[in-house]
């Protein structure tokens, strides 16, 4: 099931159910040998941020299926981390790296060691150097490039709040630069948003990582939504901000009924925060362990000498009413996409 | 005996500070609140702020973002003052807010018992501190650090990393609602500093800490019981992390894991910035306020005049230093620079 | 005031210590220890530096917990181990520590109510009536200082006071005890006289008094009973009258006894040296002298005539102005301690806690500080011969500690004086000032200072001691300069002058200009 | 005269130091050593970590990732013991790593004028520091915590948030070459650790800033120039932040923005440790080379042995307290209880 950049849809209704509908993939089906008894070396981006340490959770999950020695390193949510976690991979003599969420710029240096250690790296959801350096780095979707994934995430954004608001979105833009997809997702948005003759950017906040590191993230927030009163629509790039005051930021505005508000990621915690009406209205959401899976393919693949083959891991908005998963539970598509059964099957020991 | 009562007054003006009440002793004084005052009245006119600064909205939104921070502030200027740093309190507040968040969402106890809880998480670990350190001496600066440290282990043990959501509505609409016109956290941020303010400039007891962090020796020396006070202050620090932590999960709707250094250091910033103003030298509850809403009313009219983030990080900097700068140059002029 | 005038003291005793132990470490500062003291004495608690008379009463105040001893006070008795501050303050014992125990940074009122307890309304400090009754006390006590005066702003002589005032007026009951660790070591004869006629009355009264002091003839006017201290025991007791000096002294050093001779200077001192011209610094307004080389020039006055001053200012310690002043010939202006030592001079500061000790440092490095060029062999500072260094200044001085590497912090006061001397005296300079050399030292050890002093003389040093204590003077120098309102009243010749002479120059009747 | 010289006689043995090396002071001295040693050994006996611990590989890693943070401890020690906090260490490590990353990347500029560039930046940061601090007489903690907040700023301006790469090929093989077996960084790292430790404990200038530290008044009153200590003080710690520098940039192969807090906090938590050790009661050297390596060596342990991140933050934070409490319940043993 490859689809290509969604095609801007006719009206509102549409909107959301292009929305709705996002993009969705599968695991690849042809099959690859399973290397044994090898020793992988999970490097998560920070385990105190639900998206680094779900998929690295699903690496280990998938690594354990196929009987893999496989442990978790704590790269602490800042590029040293993770380049102490590569090198301690390295001194553990493993030979298999997958980092999560990191990219090639930030650890170039233990990479190279790596490489001349002769190890499979693995590159999960995290952007190359211009000369590769990893061993191999996953394609989010068929047809998509990096850039295209991303983009394709603030379209998504866009579709449902063209939707919500009828064609009328007022929105609080959000610029998150501190990684290369912040801005990436930022473009598709606001290249949707232009399409649609009743919507318009009203007004628009930086926010950093640092403003999370100094608690200055809620106040921001609160501070531009009090400034741009006419605001309708909010596009937030990490949900895990909402946990960290955004979603209290909009309820204190007593705008939460009229501000619709989307996310990233679809991280667990959320969907209660959805369901109650809590502030955060939806969120583009994607099967986070799915990533870890797909690293443990793609290295089973390098191994093999086989090329990578896109990992099929879709996008799709979750919202109170539509696709919104059971309380705890993990991000399933509709319709439900059992990828660990599928790499399971195309694992052959 | 004459010439030595004149000898006695003549040392006598000499040993009177020179005209107390001048100009410098204001601005020394002051000056923190001048500099703020300043600040304010720059973004009210600023064209690209002007039109949202100066409401009673955006003072809300102020006050009630710095809460937390003005709390844990508080908690960490009571070992302070007893010449010990603590480490923990931004960890305390973190652990006591996922205490208090998991005693509703997953225990699913009532709202009361999950805030005494929260406070007795904070008290526990405010008794561990003071035993560790005033009890058995070890340096409390890296103490503090390594309770911190486990204490942050614990909670991303607990949560897994996963934040916890799905607290009582009564404290959510407590954290974001409105009471008066102000944000009703802010009220419970009010009684605390008017507590703490009460407490040590006018009991005993705060005198006494005081005294201790100027010379425990001398302290040791009139009998006050040194132990009892850095005990007394590390409890008192924890319990108040614990109400941080309350607040906290109120204003975020829940508990989010982390390290909590988010809180320690603006909390440490603004106690440090507050000890240069209304009572310089000394840590004290006005100044440490001033602190807070110092860098807070910066970063309030920063964002609305639309200032990239970097940009908040340098003049707050800069706002520091040239503080500092001011009450110390005019305490420098008023005692004159003896070597 | 000698012994007859005092009405016969009951015998019975206000309270007695047995067994007192304290170790610090491998340290043993008190050995079974014991003290008693009759109800309504006078008791001179004396002793070389080090012997243990401040760690005996720092247990007694439960400022350090005893390893043993047992304290009969009262009918009671209590095991000292386990006293508390509050409890000694309940027993009614008043103590002024050798190190005075004052907050500097806080104001004097503050520092009043800190040991004596804040008057309050419900929970609130009452500050007007906290500052009135510290200005009382001020007043009764005549200290020229206002309750909100910070106390770090005090003279170390006002400091004193305010201490002794302090526990003197929280020693209301007619049977509370107090227990003075050397008040008088930074006091002028003037303030340390009124102390001792204070310690009288209140004796006299039926308070009980336990005065340690290295002053032996202030100790001959007030003191009914003597113990002496040797090695952290209790090496005699007696009436005061058993107890001359000679005694005292042999007991101290467990030697036969020893006087101190007239003078130390026998030596005539040489050509000019030093001479100064209308120099003006601190409280010191106009002082021009000329001092020989060899020779020892006595400072006296009044406090805050500024009489120490004039060597802080020579040494650029504190900000002066001055015509010019020529050391050996060549001008000599020094506008930091560093440019002063490079001249060849050396000071000794009143204020040692504050000004002269690194505490938590090691004996020898704080020996070593001022010849560190010296230590240093090209390579690296010699640890051979720092400690070579160290070992000779402690047994010329015989400074009494645990070890060579124990921080100066726990040596005792006397022991941290003769420290900080050593620490100059071992540079050999050319120019001393001396302040207050012997606050605090035994007079043993006095008697060496003054020995090394009178002989870094002879050697062609130029001395100016800065002194409130007049016997000093006497004892050490060829010439006085007694000073008034900041200026030098006279010259007086030493051979020739007495203790009145000087004390009447001092306090002398003369118009003070505003 | 004969009294005097038996009294001298005696003093002379009494100040024979009473069996100095006693059990109690090798623990107190080596406490941290022996805790270390026993780690490592208990992680090469460990079945989960035995495999790869105790390898010189291992040994290589340990010593490399610590490399960075040893000589930012070792910067940040300066000042402390002229007794002044200098928080913009890690904040200037991180600047100079800007510098160097960028003069490479962006300006093409050689390795070793890059290399200049960023020692260069680290010491402006650390005149300015000592300027405000031995000169203006401000407050070290909050001036150098603004200064370093305005460092973050600009930092984070130029970067905008992302990472620099792109630097020299020869800068990345030092930072992951090794020679003789041994990580090339490790020998820059040995060599400041030798030099500081040198100048600190064998040089009249360490010895006059120890007193300085110990008590200002009396540094001055014994000829020390106070102010020109302190300001050196800092002009080294910030030079050394530029050496720190220069190693993260080479060890990342570029430069990743931030506020260095991830630098600071284990390099003050090491200068702490290390003065419970080797010297007790003083930051010395040798102490704080065991403080980085304690640490370092548990995370490495833990990691191998498989065990969550959670566990080796409770670990490390457990461990700090722990080398905290037996040496100085050690030296409390040997000097006897201070009341
Ligand atoms: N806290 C301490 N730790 C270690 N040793 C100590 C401590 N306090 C005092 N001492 C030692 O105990 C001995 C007695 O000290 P103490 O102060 O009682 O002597 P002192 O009789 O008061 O002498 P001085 O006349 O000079 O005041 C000294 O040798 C001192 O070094
Ligand atoms: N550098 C200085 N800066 C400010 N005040 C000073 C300085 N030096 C001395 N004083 C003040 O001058 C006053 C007189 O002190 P000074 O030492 O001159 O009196 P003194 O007669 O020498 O004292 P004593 O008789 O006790 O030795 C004191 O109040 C002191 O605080
Ligand atoms: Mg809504
Ligand atoms: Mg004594």
């Amino acid at each position: 099931s490859e689809s290509d950049p969604t095609e801007p849809a006719a009206d509102a209704t549409s909107s959301l159910q292009v929305a709705y509908d996002g993009v969705v993939g599968a695991p690849a089906t042809d099959t690859v040998p399973v290397t044994p008894d090898l020793t992988a070396w999970i490097v998560s981006c920070g385990e105190f941020s639900t998206t680094c340490a779900a998929p690295s959770a699903g690496a280990l999950e998938a690594a354990g299926s196929i009987g893999w020695d496989a442990s978790v390193c704590d790269g602490e949510l800042n590029p040293d981390g993770w380049g102490n976690c590569i090198r301690q991979g390295i001194a553990a003599a493993a030979d298999v790296i997958i980092t999560i969420g990191q990219d090639c710029g930030a650890v170039s240096g233990a990479l190279q060691e790596a490489a001349t250690a002769g190890i499979t790296t693995i590159n999960v959801g995290g952007l190359d150097c211009e000369e590769p350096l990893y061993s191999g780095t996953i394609q989010m979707l068929d047809g998509y490039s990096y850039d295209e994934y991303w983009e394709e995430v603030g379209t998504l954004q866009a579709e449902w709040l063209i939707g919500k608001t009828d064609g009328a979105a007022k929105l609080l833009a959000i610029e998150f630069n501190d990684t290369q997809w912040g801005p990436l997702i930022a473009k598709g948005l606001t290249d949707r948003l232009a399409d649609c003759e009743g919507c318009e950017i009203v007004g628009s906040v930086q926010l950093s990582n640092s403003d999370l590191a100094t608690g200055a993230l809620p106040q921001k927030f609160s501070t531009a939504l009090l400034q741009h009163a006419d605001a309708n629509a909010v596009a937030v790039p990490i949900d895990g901000w909402f946990l960290a005051g955004l979603a209290q930021a909009i309820n204190a505005s007593g705008r939460s009924d009229e501000l619709n508000v989307i996310g990233n990621f679809g991280s667990i915690p959320n969907w209660e925060v959805i369901r109650s009406n809590g502030g955060q209205d939806a969120t583009v959401a994607s099967a986070a362990e799915w990533n870890g899976w797909a690293g443990v393919d793609a290295a089973l693949r390098v191994l093999a000498g086989q090329d990578l083959v896109p990992a099929g891991i879709g996008l799709q908005v979750v919202d109170a009413d539509t696709n919104l998963p059971a309380a705890g539970q993990p991000f399933v598509y509709t319709p439900a996409i059992d990828f660990k059964a599928d790499y399971q099957a195309i694992w052959e020991n | 005996m004459t010439t030595t009562t004149t000898t006695r007054t003549t040392t006598a003006t000499r040993t009177i500070p020179v005209q107390r009440k001048s100009m410098t002793v204001v601005g020394e004084r002051y000056g923190l609140l001048i500099l703020l005052l300043a600040m304010i009245a720059f973004f009210s006119i600023l064209p690209a702020s002007s039109g949202a600064f100066f409401t009673t909205a955006n003072l809300s939104v102020v006050l009630a973002n710095q809460s937390v921070v003005l709390v844990c502030a508080i908690a960490v200027m009571l070992p302070l003052i007893t010449g010990n740093f603590d480490f923990s309190v931004g960890a305390s507040a973190v652990a006591s807010a996922m205490v208090c968040a998991a005693a509703q969402a997953h225990a699913g106890l009532p709202v009361i018992v999950a805030i005494v809880l929260a406070i007795v998480t904070g008290g526990a670990i405010g008794l561990l501190n003071g035993w560790l350190v005033a009890r058995l001496h070890l340096d409390a600066f890296i103490t503090t650090l390594g309770v911190a440290t486990a204490i942050a282990g614990l909670v991303q043990w607990y949560s897994g990393g996963l934040p916890i959501y799905g607290i009582d509505a009564s404290m959510i609409s407590f954290g974001s609602g409105t009471f008066l016109g102000l944000p009703m956290v802010v009220y419970v941020v009010v009684a605390v500093a008017l507590a703490a303010w009460y407490l040590l400039s006018w009991t005993p007891f705060g005198r006494r800490m005081y005294a201790l962090g100027s010379n425990r020796r001398a302290a040791d020396l009139v009998g006050i019981d040194s132990t009892r006070l850095t005990f007394l202050g590390f409890v008192l620090a924890g319990s108040l992390a614990g109400v941080a932590g309350i607040l906290l999960s109120a204003r975020t709707g829940g508990a989010n894991p982390g390290a909590g250094t988010e809180l320690l250091f603006p909390a440490l910033a603004a106690v440090f910035l507050g000890a240069t103003a209304i009572r310089p030298g000394r840590f004290n509850v006005p100044g440490t306020v001033l602190g807070v809403l110092f860098v807070a009313v910066s970063v309030s009219g920063l964002t609305l005049a639309g200032a990239q983030s970097w940009v908040d990080s340098v003049f707050n900097g800069v706002a520091l230093v040239l503080a500092v700068f001011v009450s110390t140059h005019l305490r420098r002029r008023r005692e004159g620079r003896g070597r | 005031m000698t012994t007859e005038q005092r009405a016969p003291s009951p015998s019975e005793a206000a309270f007695s210590a047995t067994g007192v132990s304290k170790t610090f470490g491998h340290f043993r500062a008190l050995v079974d220890a014991e003290l008693t003291v009759r109800r309504g004495t006078v008791h001179a608690l004396l002793g070389g530096n080090g012997s243990g008379k401040s760690t005996f009463i720092k247990c007694l105040a439960g400022v350090y917990t005893a390893d043993g001893g047992e304290l009969r006070i009262a009918d009671r008795s209590l095991e000292l181990g386990g006293l508390h501050p509050e409890t000694a303050h309940g027993l009614g014992l008043r103590f002024v520590h050798q190190d005075l125990g004052l907050f500097p940074q806080l104001t004097i009122s503050e520092n009043i109510a800190l040991s004596r307890g804040y008057p309050t309304r419900w929970t609130a400090v009452r500050e007007k009536l906290l500052r009135r009754r510290a200005q009382d006390l001020l007043d009764a006590f005549e200290i020229d200082a206002r309750p909100h005066t910070r106390v770090a702003d005090l003279r170390p002589s006002q400091r004193a006071m305010l201490a002794i005032a302090r526990a003197l007026d929280d020693a209301d009951s007619a049977d509370s005890i107090l227990l003075l660790d050397e008040p008088t070591a930074a006091l002028g004869e003037h303030d340390a006289q009124d102390l001792m006629d204070a310690v009288r009355r209140r004796a006299d009264e039926g308070q009980t008094v336990v005065l340690v002091s290295h002053r032996f003839n202030e100790i001959a006017s007030v003191a009914d009973d003597v113990t002496v201290f040797r090695d952290g025991r209790n090496v005699g007791s007696a009436p005061l009258g058993d107890m001359p000096l000679g005694r005292v002294v042999s007991l101290m050093t467990g030697g036969e006894s020893r006087e101190m001779p007239e003078s130390f200077v026998e030596h005539a001192p040489g050509a000019p040296a030093l001479s100064v011209g209308s120099l003006r610094t601190g409280s010191c307004r106009d002082a021009t002298f000329e001092v020989g080389a060899g020779e020892i020039l006595g400072f006296a006055g009044l406090d805050g005539s500024g009489h120490s001053d004039v060597l802080a200012g020579l040494f650029g310690a504190i900000p002066s102005e001055a015509e010019d002043v020529a050391l050996g010939g060549e001008r000599f202006r020094p506008h930091s301690p560093a440019e002063a030592m490079a001249a060849g001079a050396a000071f000794i500061p009143q204020d040692r806690h504050a000004d002269a000790a690194f505490t938590n440092m090691s004996i020898t490095q704080n020996l070593s500080v001022t010849i560190l060029d010296r230590i240093w062999n090209g390579f690296a500072l010699s640890s051979g011969r720092e400690h070579h260094a160290a070992a000779d200044t402690i047994s010329r001085f015989s400074i009494r500690a645990a070890s060579v590497d124990a921080p100066l912090g726990v040596l005792s006061g006397g022991n941290q004086q003769k420290v900080v001397l050593g620490r100059w005296l071992q540079r050999s300079p050319r120019l001393l000032l001396l302040v207050e050399p012997t606050q605090g030292v035994d007079v043993v050890a006095r008697h060496d200072i003054y020995t090394s002093i009178a002989a870094a003389a002879r050697g062609g040093a130029t001395v100016l001691v800065a002194s409130s204590d007049i016997d000093e003077l006497l004892a050490i120098t060829h010439r006085i300069a007694v000073f008034r309102n900041g200026r030098i009243a006279t010259f007086l010749h030493t051979a020739s002058t007495t203790r009145d002479e000087i004390t009447n120059a001092m306090l002398a009747e003369e118009p003070v200009d505003a």
